[in-house]
């Protein structure tokens, strides 16, 4: 066991033990442990295999940022087992291994990797045969491809998302954080602050700093009610005008913050050497988190790489842990010996300057770290902290408009941000001195409170302290590789020296050549050694190169926690309880519900044709409240119709009823209805259920240019529609108690009526889609179940059925009716539908006039025609089915369906415009490739005089 | 138009069309005002009319009194009176309204148009901040403020009421928006027990 | 989410509304040959820079306009639409 | 193991390719001018000097090869449009794909293993019909499946859904796949310099120079260069660039997103898109699942990211595959697509005499970037537009010949 004693292990309760299972042993650690931390505690160093040479790897940062560290969970792949608490029972198991962690198939890569340089799979694996990639190679490389499995079983997990709002949003609660948050909630501001590990402090909480600093920062944060404290948060972007998502476990905080002050600390850099990703070779943070926060000892014997303080500090660190510390190797020219090397000193570990570690090597199968090289000789142990340097985490900084820069005096990367409501602080700011860190936050709050709009007296930021310029590593590919840059994708040295002898010098380009930077941990330990390698290789400076783009998210977020949860939009007419208990068949129309017909599925078809004879020979009852349903009202009323509709509306009498057909500027069919004209000032328009919210959208639209006198009231909800169809509509009707008379002298086809029906207000419209007798009545909908109850008992003695979404399909096509969006598309004229009587000659404006016209001019190509397939054919159409004209294809067939009051299959469909004529043959192909012959007939197949719907 | 002998049947009553749908209570409730009086002008000539029956008209997006109705001004000529506990008067206006010439308005059919939603509860706030995106801080959103905005993804009139917030929104989605309030309802329950 | 100020809502997350596209002149529909008819309709407002253009509020069916930098996204200003006609 | 992979284990150097020569000095003049270092005009270069002897050409790129729409595309390949001229033009697309990785020695690892666009509306069967019937019509692989049929193709698939998002039936488009794009770019600009084709990196066009109706030289930050003929193929540039030689075309610019999860073992076969959901996905060869979905909902000539489209194409991805809840994102970026009326491109003459354009990508450029290139080249080579583009001429817009592929593309680039 390699526990400390309390009270290093910050995060652990050791009254509570928890076991699980990694590879199928089983293994104990604390609440509050992470996998990584409870395995190592147990010896278990070895986390995964890595991407390419299958080579052990284990913990490198402990922050959770690499693929080094990702296990397989059975329902979550790739999870970091540096961040992720272990759980009683929990079944841990290794990645991207061949067999098992300890012994992997595929580890034999390793030795082949010289004969998988960069890029080789561009260059092999094509041939022999044209179809060998995709027959045999692919295949090969998707079995090797990927890191962990997706459980195709996994149980649904509930997400949610909030939205949250502040004055100012402070991300990371280190020392800058802290300090910032606090002086700009001191100030009044309503602050958030987050930080996606569970405690507050950051480094404070791990690093060698006087427990005082963070004690009394604490102790101020907690007399702020107007500080919202979010730990166990991850900042994870930042978007367009401060909108920031949040994530806290499996909830998502949309969070709009009107200022923002970024705190997001620095990212430790690895160092390049021959076996440097062997386990046991860490960065010093990850061996001071595992101390102070886990009570873990890191390792028996260590070598120290310490190129700035932190690096003795962690040699401090370890003795006190208990660790012997062989030697500290300070590749920096002899200099003056500070405080931190005194004490080392004085606790007699060996310091050797102007060295560095030259080469590793790992105990069998490199497994472990055994020992390394340094100044040609050999140091045996079992761990390497490093701690050569420091990024700034770059990734929100640049999503928020930073620009990346390096300043060579200082070897550093810098970050400047353009003026506005994104502030730094800290070591993302440049500052390493906990001293420069703490008072650079209140700084930041400064600036971001004046632009609150509080009297906040905003300091000249003072340049911090640390001008010594940093450590930088040469690097110089080893002749025998294995110097990793990029740990996620295994990428050595020479891989980007070659990349850029290829011709990928840009360093977008040699990031998509050798996906250096594109793996899990997107490039946090990769980028600055990247530029600088692409920088040499390329005789260009580091500034020149930078850094590829910061792309979202900064840590990977399940899509669980993207996607939420929403309920799937429904709408229900008012009738909708009635069709249930009339053991309607309801199926989806765009977010309705609406009868396909009435009765049991498994004699839907059966169903289906009662219906339709229903209203052929009695009288049957639809539901159309999805009908659009639109009120235009005010002095222009008719002036705004007459624009937008091809008739003439203006002069259109009160009470009468007038079809409606709409186009766009291009002159194609958009919509139709009906426009019923209440009064001088008031119109009632019908629009299709699909198309309603996109007419109403573009009649407040035009009017928007327009100005006319009008009002624009969507009706759609608030009143529904009842359709009385079929010979015996008027008998019904008359049955009903009214103060309209429903004769056919009084109240005529193509008109309209206000009154009452059964005690309701109704607006009775006498039009035709069935080709019957049918009077349309709407009614505001709180009162439509009556309607519907009523007219259902007065149609009775009639037989009156209610009839579904089917029946009026096939009602309407033996009318010859069209369905806008079927029998049309996008590109449809009122003439290709031989709708030239539904347009006013005499009109000088409407939408889409000027184009028809030209279009006109330019020539029709094709036409809507009637087909009949004889009763009996052996094959017939179906919908879309082509329709040849030697053997080219010039229309298709838009609506089909079998009427059973003609006895045959009729369609409509578009000919070439040569073959409009009645009589004329067209070629029509059928889905199984047979061609058929079909005469053109007339639209109106069923009842061509219109007797029976003006009776 | 009258009703004369015929019943309003409305989404959450017996045979309406959420029949069935329960609405959500305990740390979250939501209960259905959609039957309350309620009444609203639209279009040219509403706001003068209004005026000259003595209404006083509040800004627009604010709300008004006048004489225990509240007085929504969702538009220059879009006024919605809520009368949940003052139907006589509403009856009054709507009666002044049927008889008096052009120009007058016109009905703007909120009463059958929209539902009418009351979200109460000690979990409010939560369940407000997961139905909609809009800063509702009481220093941000006052208790004469209207949000003309989205809550559970639709298209809504929301504001305060002395309980809670009110909620008024296209009358054929009753159903779904009960089943989004209950989730997210759940879902903050789950998040924090 | 991107913020868009509507001049009778104020600031709204711009999901709250539709975009109907950069003001376009209305030549006289009578008064234009053809071949310009078609550039008319088929034209398309796309210089880098800032375009005036039709927002609608969802929610409360307002109609206004917007003055936008198409390749920075930046809004410059948001007014309604009898503001234009006065300038024009 | 292939011989090519002995070569470089036995060799002790890394054996240099030099597929990308770094950027020559600009001499005066070229025979050919192509604007835009993308797929397109690196194939049409290809084409230029391996079929039509034409090998003074300079491609001036004003960034880095290869990195506009072509690293930001999701890399579809597939044939299953609406009208007769598209597919027929798509199609030879495909067929080359086919050939491609021979074609340029280079694995541009075409997979073609079959798109499944899913429909939740009985209008989008429909329209699944009318694709197929035509489809079948021009000789393509593309056909109707039912529930069955999509539950055999992809069994993973949520089929549960009630109401208005249950899968009604898909579309199965035998002959999509996807290839790895920049492979794409390189293998033509590998090929296209190893014959002298000059590829200009960091090399902006900022004017033309012209006189009548010829466009005499272009204009770089790197100096004037004359030229006999010019070609535009910016991608989203291509609005801009046409307009500074004073010619206006019919594009508007919107952002197109798209996003990628981290490495899985490879679970998803085919391409699946859904029209309603405006979502698809497809698993890369590295096991990553790349989904994208359509267009952001205004003009925009900005490569950011949004989180509402981010969680919009999470929506979609959960609601088709529920374990999916669980797998986490790596990355999401957006490219500038160039939209016209039509939704079909824009190829073949301009108004000026020896000005050629290759535009209106819109969202589904990748896939026609070897046919583009092989089929533009020939216009340039022989001066006159060849039947298979001629439907995609910029007069349409005048002649209202539109080619109405609206729909087409729906969730599936």
């Amino acid at each position: 066991m390699n526990r400390l004693p309390a009270p290093l292990g910050s995060r652990i309760d050791r009254s509570r033990p928890i076991r699980f299972s990694f590879e199928g042993k089983s293994f104990e650690g604390y609440e509050g442990d992470s996998i990584a931390s409870a395995l190592a505690a147990s010896g278990q160093w070895v986390l995964s295999r890595s991407f390419k040479y299958h080579r052990p790897r284990g913990i490198l940062s402990m922050t959770g940022a690499d693929a080094n560290a990702l296990v397989q969970l059975p329902s979550e792949p790739n999870t970091a087992a540096e961040r992720t608490p272990i759980s009683e029972g929990l079944r841990v198991c290794a990645q991207n291994v061949n067999g098992s962690l300890e012994r992997d198939r595929d580890a034999v890569m390793d030795r082949f990797g010289r004969f998988l340089p960069v890029g080789f799979y561009y260059r092999t694996f094509m041939g022999p045969r044209r179809d060998s990639w995709l027959k045999f190679w692919e295949p090969m490389i998707r079995r090797k491809a990927g890191l962990g499995v997706v459980d195709t079983k996994a149980p649904h997990r509930h997400f949610d998302k909030t939205n949250l709002h502040c004055d100012l949003l402070v991300v990371g609660a280190g020392p800058a954080g802290l300090s910032a948050a606090i002086a700009a909630a001191e100030a009044g501001a309503d602050v958030i602050l987050c930080d996606e590990n569970p405690e507050i402090g950051g480094s404070l909480s791990y690093g060698r700093y006087d427990p005082a600093v963070l004690f009394g920062l604490t102790s101020r944060l907690e007399a702020l009610p107007n500080l919202r404290l979010l730990t166990g948060t991850v900042c994870n972007g930042w978007y367009e005008d401060n909108w920031l998502p949040l994530i806290e476990g499996d909830r998502l905080h949309r969070t709009r913050a009107r200022e923002v002050i970024l705190a997001t600390g620095a990212i430790e850099q690895p160092a390049v050497f021959r076996n440097n990703d062997l386990p046991g070779i860490m960065l010093s943070g990850a061996a001071q988190r595992l101390i102070r926060h886990y009570g873990v000892r890191p390792g028996q014997s260590a070598v120290v790489l310490a190129a700035n303080d932190d690096g003795y500090r962690t040699a401090l660190d370890l003795l006190d842990a208990g660790v012997s510390v062989v030697e500290l190797v300070d590749p920096r020219s002899a200099g003056e010996a500070g405080p931190l090397e005194a004490e080392l000193r004085g606790r007699s570990v060996a310091i050797r300057k102007d060295a560095t570690i030259e080469v590793a090597e790992g105990r069998a199968g490199n497994r472990h770290l055994a020992r390394v090289r340094i100044g040609g000789s050999w140091i045996a142990c079992d761990l390497l902290t490093v701690s050569i340097g420091q990024t700034p985490a770059w990734q929100l900084p640049c999503q928020a408009g930073g620009k990346v820069g390096y300043d060579a005096g200082t070897q550093m990367m810098t970050i400047t941000l353009p003026q506005g409501p994104v502030h730094l602080a800290g070591a993302v700011a440049g500052t390493d001195e906990l001293q420069d860190a703490i008072a650079s936050g209140p700084r930041a709050a400064a600036t971001a409170l004046s632009r609150l709009g509080h009297a906040a007296t905003v300091e000249p930021p003072v340049t911090p302290k640390a001008a010594r310029p940093r450590y930088v590593q040469k690097i110089v590919a080893d002749p025998k590789g294995r110097d990793f840059v990029d740990f996620d994708e295994d990428l050595q040295v020479k891989d980007l020296q070659n990349a850029t002898k290829d011709g990928y010098r840009e360093i977008e380009l040699v990031k998509r050549f050798t996906t250096v930077g594109m793996g899990p941990s997107q490039g946090r330990h990769s980028a600055l050694a990247t530029a600088r390698i692409v920088a040499e290789a390329t005789g260009r400076t580091v500034g020149e190169i930078g850094i590829t783009t910061a792309r979202p998210p900064v840590g990977p977020e399940t899509l669980g926690v993207l996607a939420g949860h929403q309920e799937v939009l429904e709408r229900r007419t008012a009738l909708h309880a009635r069709h249930i208990a009339l053991n309607a068949a309801m199926k989806p129309v765009g977010a309705w519900w609406r009868p396909y017909y009435y009765g049991d599925a498994n004699s839907a078809q059966e169903a289906i044709r009662e219906e339709i004879l229903a209203v052929r020979q009695g009288v049957g009852l639809l539901d159309v409240s999805t009908l659009g349903k639109l009120e235009i009202r005010g002095p222009d009323a008719g002036e705004f119709l007459d624009r937008l509709y091809t008739m003439a509306h203006a002069n259109q009498p009160v009470g009468r009823v007038r079809y409606c057909l709409m186009l766009n500027e291009m002159g194609s069919v958009i919509d139709d209805g009906v426009a019923y004209r209440i009064a001088e000032d008031q119109f009632y328009v019908t629009a299709t259920t699909g198309a309603v919210a996109r007419v109403y959208a573009d009649m407040l639209f035009w009017n928007a240019e327009w100005r006319l006198k009008v009002d624009v009231l969507n009706l759609t909800g608030a009143f529904s529609g009842l359709n009385v169809t079929g010979p015996k509509a008027r008998m019904v009707l008359q049955a009903l108690d009214s103060d309209i008379d429903f004769s056919r002298d009084a109240f005529p086809y193509l008109s309209g009526r206000d009154g009452m029906v059964a005690g309701v207000p109704v607006r009775v419209m006498r039009i035709g889609f069935t080709g019957e007798l049918s009077y349309e009545l709407h009614c505001p909908s709180s009162l439509a179940p009556s309607l519907w109850d009523a007219v259902m008992a007065a149609g009775r003695p009639h037989g009156l059925r209610p009839y579904g979404l089917e029946a009026s399909r096939i009602l309407r096509l033996e009318k010859g009716h069209i369905l806008i969006g079927q029998d049309t598309d996008a590109i449809t004229t009122p003439d290709e539908l031989g709708f030239g009587w539904a347009v006013s000659k005499k009109k000088p404006f409407f939408v889409g006039k000027r184009s028809i016209e030209m279009r006109a001019r330019l020539g029709q190509t094709r036409k809507l025609v009637g087909l009949k397939f004889p009763a009996g054919s052996r094959n017939i159409p179906g919908e879309s089915c082509l329709v040849l004209r030697g053997g080219a294809p010039v229309g298709q067939i838009t609506s089909i369906g079998y009427s059973p009051s003609l006895e045959a299959h009729i369609a409509l469909a578009y000919v070439h415009v040569d073959d409009q004529a009645e009589g004329s043959r067209v070629t029509v192909k059928c889905r199984d490739g047979e061609l058929l012959e079909a005469p053109v007939v007339a639209h109106a197949f069923f009842d061509p005089t219109n007797a029976r719907q003006e009776m | 138009m009258t009703a004369g002998a015929a019943t309003h049947i409305y989404p959450f009553v017996p045979g309406g069309a959420a029949d069935g749908t329960k609405l959500i209570s305990g740390a979250v409730v939501l209960s259905d005002l959609t039957g309350k009086p309620c009444f609203g002008l639209k279009g040219g000539g509403s706001a003068a009319w209004l005026a000259a029956q003595g209404v006083p008209l509040p800004a627009v997006n604010r709300i008004g009194d006048h004489r225990g109705m509240r007085v929504l001004r969702l538009g220059n000529e879009d006024i919605l009176f809520l009368a949940e506990n003052a139907g006589e008067t509403l009856a009054q206006i709507k009666a002044a309204w049927l008889t008096a010439v052009a120009p007058k308005g016109y009905s703007s059919w909120r009463e059958e148009g929209w539902a009418w939603m009351r979200l109460s509860g000690p979990r409010l706030v939560e369940a407000m901040s997961g139905l909609c995106a809009l800063d509702l801080r009481p220093q941000k959103f006052g208790v004469d403020d209207i949000a003309q905005t989205r809550v559970g993804h639709i298209e809504a009139v929301a504001f305060r009421s002395p309980t809670g917030f009110d909620i008024l929104f296209d009358i054929t989605a009753s159903a779904y928006f009960a089943r989004a309030v209950a989730a997210v309802a759940g879902h903050q329950h789950r998040g924090h027990p | 989410m991107k913020l868009l100020t509507c001049p009778m809502n104020g600031p709204r997350n711009i999901d709250e509304f539709q975009s109907f596209g950069p003001v376009r002149a209305r030549p006289d529909p009578n008064g234009t040959a053809d071949r310009e008819w078609s550039r008319h309709l088929f034209r398309a407002e796309n210089r880098k820079g800032i375009v005036v253009e039709w927002w609608r509020h969802v929610p409360s069916n307002y109609f206004f306009l917007a003055e936008r930098d198409l390749v920075s996204n930046e809004i410059i200003r948001t007014f309604d639409a009898s503001q234009l006609r006065e300038r024009a | 193991m292939p011989l090519r992979l002995l070569k470089y284990g036995l060799s002790r150097d890394y054996p240099v390719s030099g597929d990308i020569p770094a950027t020559p000095e600009l001499k005066p003049a070229y025979d050919v001018v192509i604007i835009g270092g993308g797929g397109h005009g690196l194939a049409c270069a290809h084409h230029l000097a391996k079929y039509h002897g034409i090998k003074s050409v300079a491609v001036l790129e004003k960034g880095y090869l290869a990195g506009g729409n072509t690293a930001r595309n999701t890399t579809t390949i597939r044939s299953n449009y609406i009208t007769p001229e598209g597919i027929a033009f798509y199609k030879e697309g495909v067929e080359l794909f086919e050939r491609l990785s021979q074609e340029l020695d280079f694995n541009v690892m075409f997979s073609q293993r079959g798109q499944l666009t899913l429909a939740h509306t009985e209008a989008t069967m429909r329209s699944f019909h009318m694709r197929a019937e035509m489809g079948k019509h021009m000789g393509t692989r593309t056909e109707v499946v039912d529930q069955k049929g999509v539950e055999e193709l992809c069994p993973l698939l949520n089929m549960d859904y009630g109401g208005p998002l249950e899968i009604l039936g898909g579309l199965w488009h035998a002959d999509g796949g996807t290839a790895r794009h920049d492979a794409v770019a390189w293998g033509y600009a590998a090929q296209a310099s190893r014959r002298g084709v000059e590829i200009h990196q960091r090399t902006e066009v900022q004017g033309f120079e012209v006189v009548g109706d010829r466009v005499q030289a272009v204009k770089t930050n790197r100096g004037r260069v004359a030229c006999g003929q010019v070609l535009i193929a910016t991608g989203g540039m291509n609005y801009d660039v046409a307009l500074m030689a004073g010619v206006e075309l019919p594009i508007r610019c919107y952002p197109l997103q798209a996003m990628v999860t981290q490495p899985l073992k490879p679970w998803l076969h085919t391409l699946v898109s859904s029209v309603s959901l405006h979502t698809y996905l497809v698993q890369s060869s590295r096991g990553e699942v790349v989904i994208g979905g359509g267009s952001d909902p205004y003009q925009l000539y900005s490569t950011r990211s949004t989180l509402d489209m981010k969680e919009h194409l999470a929506e979609g991805a959960v609601h088709l595959f529920p374990f999916l809840q669980g797998v986490r994102l790596l990355r999401q970026w957006a490219g500038i697509t160039d939209m016209t009326p039509d939704y079909s491109p824009i190829m073949g003459a301009s108004p000026l005499a020896n000005l050629w354009l290759d535009c209106g990508w819109g969202t589904w450029g990748f896939k026609a970037t070897p046919v583009a290139g092989k089929r533009m080249a020939q216009t340039i080579a022989e001066g006159r537009v060849p039947d298979i583009l001629k439907p995609f001429a910029l007069e349409r817009f005048e002649t209202f010949r539109l080619l109405n592929e609206m729909g087409a593309t729906a969730a599936s680039h």
